[in-house]
């Protein structure tokens, strides 16, 4: 039977009703950070706590990778099935800007301050058969 | 004590099947000394550093095994910076007359491999294809034309810049001008950048022989001190290469920092500067770098570059070997192809992309990951 | 300016799944600046080393972003020595009041894996099966028994001598004295030396805080001060590691040299040394650097050996942390792992492993390819 | 058709009726070096000569290699199959030190100051067939 997995573990919350993004924030100067750290690359304070990141947040800049990606890359694509992909920078208010996956890949139908969602969907299928779950950008509808 | 440079040596930039990295290294090195009129034995101490070409220390095999200190450094694009602000040291020291700087790679084709876990990055941040420092200057790029009115014709004119000037510099890798609608239209890589608008991981080799200033004349009738050699890292809430985040305040980035630093260091100022070589991997970068090296304000890079100010008959030559663009990037050499540009200039010897005007103050700056600058500042 | 040492910090060696090796260097780096009541923002350069955890410079994203340049260096087992010579060269410069040298890996278990072509040596060298520090340790040590008459027993008396030490050590790996019979009889690896008489890859970092010395007492009660920090290469004829073949006639290796260039800066003479780290990637590597470094004649240790000089309590003290063999060898860490026990030795903070008599000097010396040494001299 | 193949160009003469260890001696200072190299590590010098190495020394230093070595180790054994092997350097009078494999491997039947000849034979068998030839130290018989 298929299982879903996240990616890595504690990048978001998953399984959940609703999926949130995680970061950790400093309790002395109140940065944020994603993925959630041990320690505040800010003032270098150690006592930090995981919270959720917004849900939705706007575009600060993004480009599309128009070749596939050697290796570290980890997708089921071959170089005939690639699909040119968006990357992006999303200002989550409160939080931080976050680096992700978009899921539109026409640069005719992205600018810089759309507004935009935190999505989680299959990202890849493993060998076993278990679909590793990703975070992806998607223009609010 | 001051620090002068009084020995150069080059093996050209591109691909060199015949030769090793390590090969290009001592070719190079050979070069420099005789520049220096100094024998392999005379040199006190090394510092040098290659990415994918062995270890630089291996230098010792080819050049004679002489019982030198040789330091190996590696901070990416900056490794160039970190060797010379590391012999600059040595010889500010006080403990050393005389020694080398090298650098040498050899590199696959294709795009840079990157390891996320080197960077303490997960591997997930790999796997769905974000360890790609294209993408990087693209969306820097990107974000900036938003902000600064930058046009895609700009983009394309610091190409064609680039491919004239490697067409004047025979140690250049790239050396057939390629026109303006030419770049504008070749493939698209990370948008707004199309392929020739990227460098490309090369070969190459390039050694400094370094001494106290009060030796100088000694080894050279024409020798360039270094006035100023910084490097700095990111301080939070910059915006750099491999950040899975980035804080909503953003502060200036380490190129900024070190920019600052060596001109105090050295006491002068931009616009003291009579020719510039800015880290140029993609045509994106030299633009931004321009302003954050302080030599105009952001935005004003439309109107300079479209004016050709940055030309080699410019008010600011930029880049004046072709810059990356031109030479590739072997990674270990690269910054330190700069500093042997700028002292061609100042020597006046750099033939058909000699600067007019002779040139007395020369600047370079290396922007490598995961957020780091190096600036030298270097005078006749 | 002299460079005094007043922060350390460790984390302990050995195998600690729960962390990553730069986890491991930011805990040591956070050791050593409470031990020298500074914050990280206080630092204004640090020199670093890891060879298979990551580029140590990543230690920033741990300790916070505070813009300082931190040049990566990497000169295998002899990495500690290239970090604290350029934080030495660097504070000696005059540019810089306070500065930190961290080292730290994480290796795979078993034998390292060295790449010949990284050493500019042909593929068929490793096919063969000869690209092995083992190998080069084991016929140096068979020549040297055949040479000055060392014997079998005495090999096995220096592991012994490491595990009693490393028991007395809360940071080392090895805790568990194990007997000359065991380690004689245990399994041979490369004739005559048997797994226990070889240190192994494992994890572990250590960090220290350097000042200009004049500085030191503001930092700490118990400075210790750097007297001599040298690095040397193999001249021609030497016999080292990786080598397809040495020359007929031989001369002395680097351990020789650095060490007379360290005494010579230091003023000081072998004898006036009161605790010694040498290194021991294996028993024979210990045994012959006591004489390279002129600490007695060839052939000596035998005597001294069988007679516990070598011993804590001993006239001649080495490797009174457990050395390599107890604390095995994370390569990174390696060589600042003996600056550390000494500075704890000078200050008399060495608890169970202290060496009586109130040590005033001490002593370090590591070995590592392609034919380096690098030694520091220590004085409180 | 089985081939033999030297296992590295350059390293020794191959085919040929008397197969002899190639060194370069340098023209300043008279210093021989294997393998070849186009300089010299003694004096720097560039000027040098390829040159036969005489085929019989004396063992200067030996071990065991007990264990199987990890990759860049490449024969045909395995784990199940390895037999130690013996290393060591021959001074070959008049030449240089060559570090090599034995073709002996009992440490009884060896000792410092042996003599040995240099010989010829196949190390591994490559997937295409070819047989890959080394160098090795044979004790005189
Ligand atoms: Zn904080
Ligand atoms: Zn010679």
């Amino acid at each position: 039977m298929t299982k879903q997995v996240p990616i890595a573990e504690g990048l978001f919350t998953w399984p959940a009703e609703r999926p949130a993004l995680l970061a950790s924030r400093c309790k002395n100067c109140g940065i944020a950070s994603f993925p959630a750290a041990q320690s505040c690359m800010a003032c270098s304070g150690q006592d930090v706590a995981v919270e959720e990141l917004p849900g939705r947040g706007t575009l600060w800049t993004w480009t599309i990778q128009q070749f596939m990606p050697k290796t570290p890359y980890r997708s089921n694509e071959t170089a005939e099935t690639f699909k040119p992909y968006g990357v992006g920078y999303l200002e989550l208010p409160g939080g931080v800007r976050v680096e992700g996956r978009l899921t539109e890949n026409d640069p005719q139908k992205l600018h810089i301050g759309m507004e935009m969602d935190v999505v989680f969907a299959p990202f890849r299928t493993e060998e076993n058969g278990d679909e590793v779950i990703n975070f992806f950008f998607q223009p609010v509808a | 004590m001051d620090v002068a440079i009084v020995g150069i040596g080059i093996h050209p930039f591109g691909r060199t099947p015949s030769l090793t990295g390590l090969q290009q290294g001592a070719y190079a090195s050979r070069l420099a000394l005789q520049d220096a009129g100094v024998e392999w034995r005379d040199i006190q101490f090394a510092f040098g550093g290659s990415i994918s070409a062995g270890s630089a220390d291996t230098l010792v095999n080819e050049l004679g095994l002489t019982g030198i200190p040789f330091i190996n450094v590696a901070n990416g694009c900056a490794t160039g910076g970190s060797s010379l602000i590391s012999a600059f040291n040595a010889i500010k020291s006080g403990q050393y007359d005389i020694g080398m700087v090298a650098g040498f790679d050899k590199h696959d084709r294709g795009a840079f491999n990157a390891d996320p876990k080197a960077l303490g990055i997960g591997e997930w941040y790999g796997e769905v294809g974000m360890m790609m420092t294209t993408q990087f200057f693209a969306m820097k790029i990107q974000k900036y034309m938003h902000d600064y009115n930058i046009s895609t014709d700009t983009l394309a004119k610091v190409s064609e810049k680039a491919f004239i000037n490697g067409s004047k510099n025979p140690n250049a890798w790239r050396r057939e001008p390629i026109s303006v609608e030419e770049i504008a239209s070749s493939m698209m890589v990370n948008d707004p950048l199309t392929k020739y608008m990227f460098c490309s991981p090369s070969e190459g080799a390039v050694s400094l022989v370094l001494c106290r200033a009060d030796h100088a004349t000694r080894y050279s009738n024409t020798p360039v001190y270094l006035k100023a050699a910084t490097m700095k890292s990111r301080r939070f809430g910059s915006f750099e290469v491999f950040a899975p985040s980035q804080a909503l305040q953003q502060v200036d980035g380490p190129t900024v920092d070190a920019a600052k630093a060596a001109f105090e260091m050295a006491g002068v100022g931009p616009g003291d500067m009579d020719v510039l070589q800015l880290q140029d991997t993609e045509v994106g970068a030299e633009i931004m770098h321009m302003a954050e090296n302080g030599f105009c304000e952001h935005g004003e890079q439309e109107a300079l570059i479209q004016a050709g100010a940055t030309h080699i008959g410019g008010a600011m030559p930029v880049n004046t070997d072709g810059g990356c663009l031109a030479n590739g990037e072997p990674i270990g050499a690269s910054g330190l192809r700069q500093v042997y540009e700028n002292v061609l200039q100042l020597r006046g010897q750099a033939g058909e992309h000699q600067v007019p005007g002779d040139p007395k103050l020369a600047y370079t700056h290396v922007y490598g990951a995961p957020g780091i600058s190096a600036v030298t500042i270097l005078q006749k």
